[in-house]
């Protein structure tokens, strides 16, 4: 569990963005501007490149880097939510070469915590946060391997997504529907699911 | 799409290109990215300086008030995208003096995410920054959730009455507390009837109706308060200050000053029949007018449509307000007060 | 026809009433009509007096250069039509101060033989009056047929050396002069992709197809010289530059002033794209560029388009071009030359 | 022939006028902007319902008015030349308050050289005074009586008018479209053909 599968973890997401980038648009343009599949696709293909070509054994400052990648390449509102996270949770890795599955319930936690500071929102608002959250109390209960981390963080995510549905938006673009986008799965919380799977799917695999 | 451009993802960096050929006098760029754009005076100045951002197809917002008496510096997003942190930080960098950076910025998410983010990391720089963003589309919320509204057209009034305090040499704090005293003093509501084709996404933001107008539509094509029948130009005006001046409120008494903004492709002519309506409604309720302003100050690409904006006046206000200016975009004399 | 209007045929009053309601600070009109327009602090002034006047549609142009530094009074007609010759005659005996008047207007028929009727009625007054007619769109008439070209966006910068010309206290002679040297330095070319809808016509001037342009188009849906399918913005820009510099001609070591002039409904954004190309014909060339004006100047409705003008400088209409000016619609600062 | 009989020339040409609104609009809009019926109607209109109401003997003053309502009616191209054309055909009768069948010649000698003074245009470029300068010519040599002269006068006019077909437009909008003009009726002339006919069948009828 080294600098390298980090790096793999950043490719994982990338393909994941990748292979949902037509469905993240049309979420995204139901109850918003329709821009997630780009922002997001754009986001972790220049991570992923500069991660990739990056001598790096420091895994928080890979992901805080990856983070300010992020910040740069896509400012969109999701695209600097998902760079805060990435910065403050390789903030709480810093100084790591090889991680443990705690240290993946402390970089998530500390992810989820970066969302509601940086979008000054709560759980329960139909947003990313619903989908980060719940996966980091999960992983928080379950470290005790990366197999159980694993299952535990993406089970959660998975039903964290699926209760978005019944909240009304209280944030971003799709606020402005009101009731109206109640029903509606949050569109930045399915980009968070991926972030969540690319990740814990890439440790569980080289462990 | 009609438009005269060459690539659409070029669209912004030549735009910026153009900007800073014509007005290599008065602007330039820093870190060598002309998405960072600065006065081109800014070293000889010495006094607070004034950051904004936001994305591209509003001009002359956001960079078109960089200038004498109004902004410093100015980060650029592509077409409606907030601009990343890091270049809100190489703007923040190239115009502080030591006396501190205000960011004065529209209430939209991403801006608002990206400015937090570059104040942190002008935090780390040691640059004392502190920030404003204005949100006055009394469209985009109701009365009591003032906080959760768009920034549109009214902050030009933001800008420039911080933009004229900070000129005369006041600290960070005087020039805060203004910004937010010109940005609580001004209301906008905004009407489309037509929507705008982004370049890199080639086909109409939204549609609407060859008869239809939209009462409330946001400056990026959000949602506004009521889609119908396209109205005359006097019921249209008299329906936006029917929401608008009971706001804040502006009452008998009130002396203010005017913004009828075009978004793009609404001809002036319209404007001013427009207006013509806003100072009879004015003038019916005692309210008077000290300077009114008429043609493009935020637009959305080629939409049609217009904004009405008013700012009540107290003696601080207005006389910052008449302060001169000069940008590449905006130029004003010194007004008789 | 989507528009923000009243009754059609109330479109030109209502709009110069809201002018006049806007800026009555600077503007007023005479004889009891709105479409006789003045400065009001015309009294006091003592020089040379300059007047223009023309059809409706156009803002800025024409009343919007009737301010210091520039002219002194406008007669506005009907959209895209001639004002009155008695409607004139009004405007020039407001603003004679004993010095004479000069009449700058666009060359185009119904305007030239109505302002050669208001002169012939303002002799009758004993009024000493000159007239410039102004044309240098190119793609009007050939080179060696000049008299027949029609006056476009260029004219801006005849209004601005003569006006500021007549501001220092020169003589009707002296002004007459500069507005023909002015005139005479100035060359515009103009390419338009939308019609525009008269009001009171209804309906779109001509048709033209989805992906078409027309190259040389003038500012009232006048045939130009190429209709064809739009061309990326620098393929334009040097399609309109490749027969408008010549024709001057304007040569390497030139000094220039350019005016990228907006037909209505296209975002400033796209004029700065197509300045930037124009920026880079020039470096090329070794034509030096002075001063650049990007916007509306005059304007056809909502019309999508623009022109490309070059003005060439010599030390004196460089001084001339330099100094400030202000109006309702265009204010510029003292320039450094 | 007195003042009278001058009014009642305003009043057939305005009823000319009216009659072929839809024709001059048609005729204006293949080599011009279409107003042409438009301002016709409205000059007329106006000049005729302020002189119906004026009391005015001298019917040069007459002319001269109906020319001044004209101008300011309808500072169109045609509005403008015909203005001009009543104004200093008006002049040519100063102080008449009778006229003869010279007279008439007169004022159409002094109204086709107030077109070609105010349009800078001479005969042969396809505009009314192509219509207007044959009339004048022709009422010049048959001053006999009213009836000579009127026939000799519209006769004149319409083949006028009808020799525009051959021209290429030199003036105002028509211009533009060069060699596209030729075959077209002017549109101004036709107008002018409408004033010739108004004028002299008023004056013959009255005879
Ligand atoms: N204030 C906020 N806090 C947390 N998440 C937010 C906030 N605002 C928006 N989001 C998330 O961002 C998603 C939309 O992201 P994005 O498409 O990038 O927005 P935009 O295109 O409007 O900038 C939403 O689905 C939601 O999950
Ligand atoms: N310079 C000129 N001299 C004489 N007649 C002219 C001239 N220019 C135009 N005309 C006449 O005017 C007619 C067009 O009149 P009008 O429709 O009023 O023009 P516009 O609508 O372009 O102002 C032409 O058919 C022609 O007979
Ligand atoms: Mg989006
Ligand atoms: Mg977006
Ligand atoms: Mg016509
Ligand atoms: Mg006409």
């Amino acid at each position: 569990m080294d600098a390298s599968t980090a790096k793999k973890a950043i490719d994982c997401i990338r393909k994941l963005m990748e292979e949902n980038r037509d469905f993240l648009i049309e979420l995204d343009s139901i109850i918003g501007d329709g821009d997630l599949g780009l922002t997001m696709t754009m986001a972790f293909n220049t991570a992923d490149d500069k991660m990739k070509n990056l001598e790096e054994s420091d895994i928080g400052q890979l992901f805080f880097k990856t983070g300010m990648e992020i910040a740069k390449a896509a400012p969109s509102t999701m695209g600097t939510l998902v760079a805060t996270g990435f910065m403050r949770g390789g903030m709480a890795l810093k100084g790591k070469i090889e991680l443990f599955p705690a240290d993946m319930a402390l970089f998530f936690r500390a992810f989820a915590d970066a969302l509601i500071d940086r979008g000054k929102s709560k759980p329960g608002e139909k947003s990313i946060i619903d989908v980060i959250d719940p996966a980091a109390t999960a992983m928080e209960g379950s470290t005790d391997d990366w197999n159980t981390l694993a299952d535990a963080g993406i089970a959660a995510a998975r039903s964290g997504l699926e209760n978005t549905k019944m909240m009304m938006a209280r944030h971003g673009r799709a606020a402005y529907y009101q009731e109206k986008s109640i029903g509606k799965q949050d569109p930045g919380g399915t980009a968070g699911l991926f972030i969540v799977e690319g990740m814990l799917k890439a440790f569980k695999s080289e462990k | 799409m009609k438009k005269f451009l060459n690539q659409p993802e070029a669209f912004v960096d030549e735009m910026l290109e153009g900007i800073l050929e014509a007005h290599s006098d008065q602007l330039k760029s820093v870190a060598d990215d002309v998405r960072c754009i600065v006065r081109s005076d800014i070293s000889k100045n010495g006094k607070v300086g004034l950051a904004t951002g936001g994305g591209s197809g509003h001009l002359p917002l956001f960079l078109g008030y960089v200038g004498k008496g109004m902004l410093d510096g100015c980060s650029v997003g592509g077409v409606f995208q907030s601009p990343s942190s890091d270049r809100m930080l190489e703007v923040t960098k190239a115009i502080d003096t030591g006396k501190g950076v205000l960011y004065i910025y529209g209430n939209y998410g991403g801006d608002v995410m990206n400015f937090d983010m570059a104040s942190e990391m002008a935090a780390m720089e040691n640059i004392q920054v502190v920030s404003y963003a204005a949100g006055e589309d009394v469209a985009s919320a109701p009365k009591g959730e003032e906080a959760k509204r768009r920034g549109v057209a009214g902050i030009f009034y933001v800008y420039k009455c911080a933009g004229a305090k900070a000129e005369e040499g006041a600290n960070l704090d005087e020039v805060r507390r203004i910004a937010e005293k010109a940005g609580d003093a001004v209301r906008t509501m905004g009407v489309a009837i037509s929507p705008v084709v982004v370049p890199e996404v080639g086909k109409p933001s939204f549609i609407i109706g060859d008869d239809e107008m939209e009462i409330g539509m946001g400056i990026h094509g959000e949602p506004g308060i009521r889609r119908g029948k396209l109205l005359s130009a006097n019921d249209v005006v008299r329906e936006m200050l029917d929401k608008l001046l009971p706001d804040l409120p502006y009452i008998s008494g009130d002396e203010v000053s005017v913004l009828v903004n075009g978004l793009g492709a609404t001809p002036k002519e319209e404007l001013y029949v427009a207006y013509r309506k806003v100072a009879e409604i004015l003038r019916r309720k005692g309210i008077s007018v000290f300077k009114v302003y008429v043609g493009e100050f935020a637009t959305s690409l080629e939409m049609a449509g217009f904004s009405i904006s008013v700012f009540k006046l107290d003696d601080e206000l207005k006389s910052l307000l008449a302060a001169p200016a000069r940008t590449p975009f905006f130029e004003q004399f010194q007004l008789e007060v």
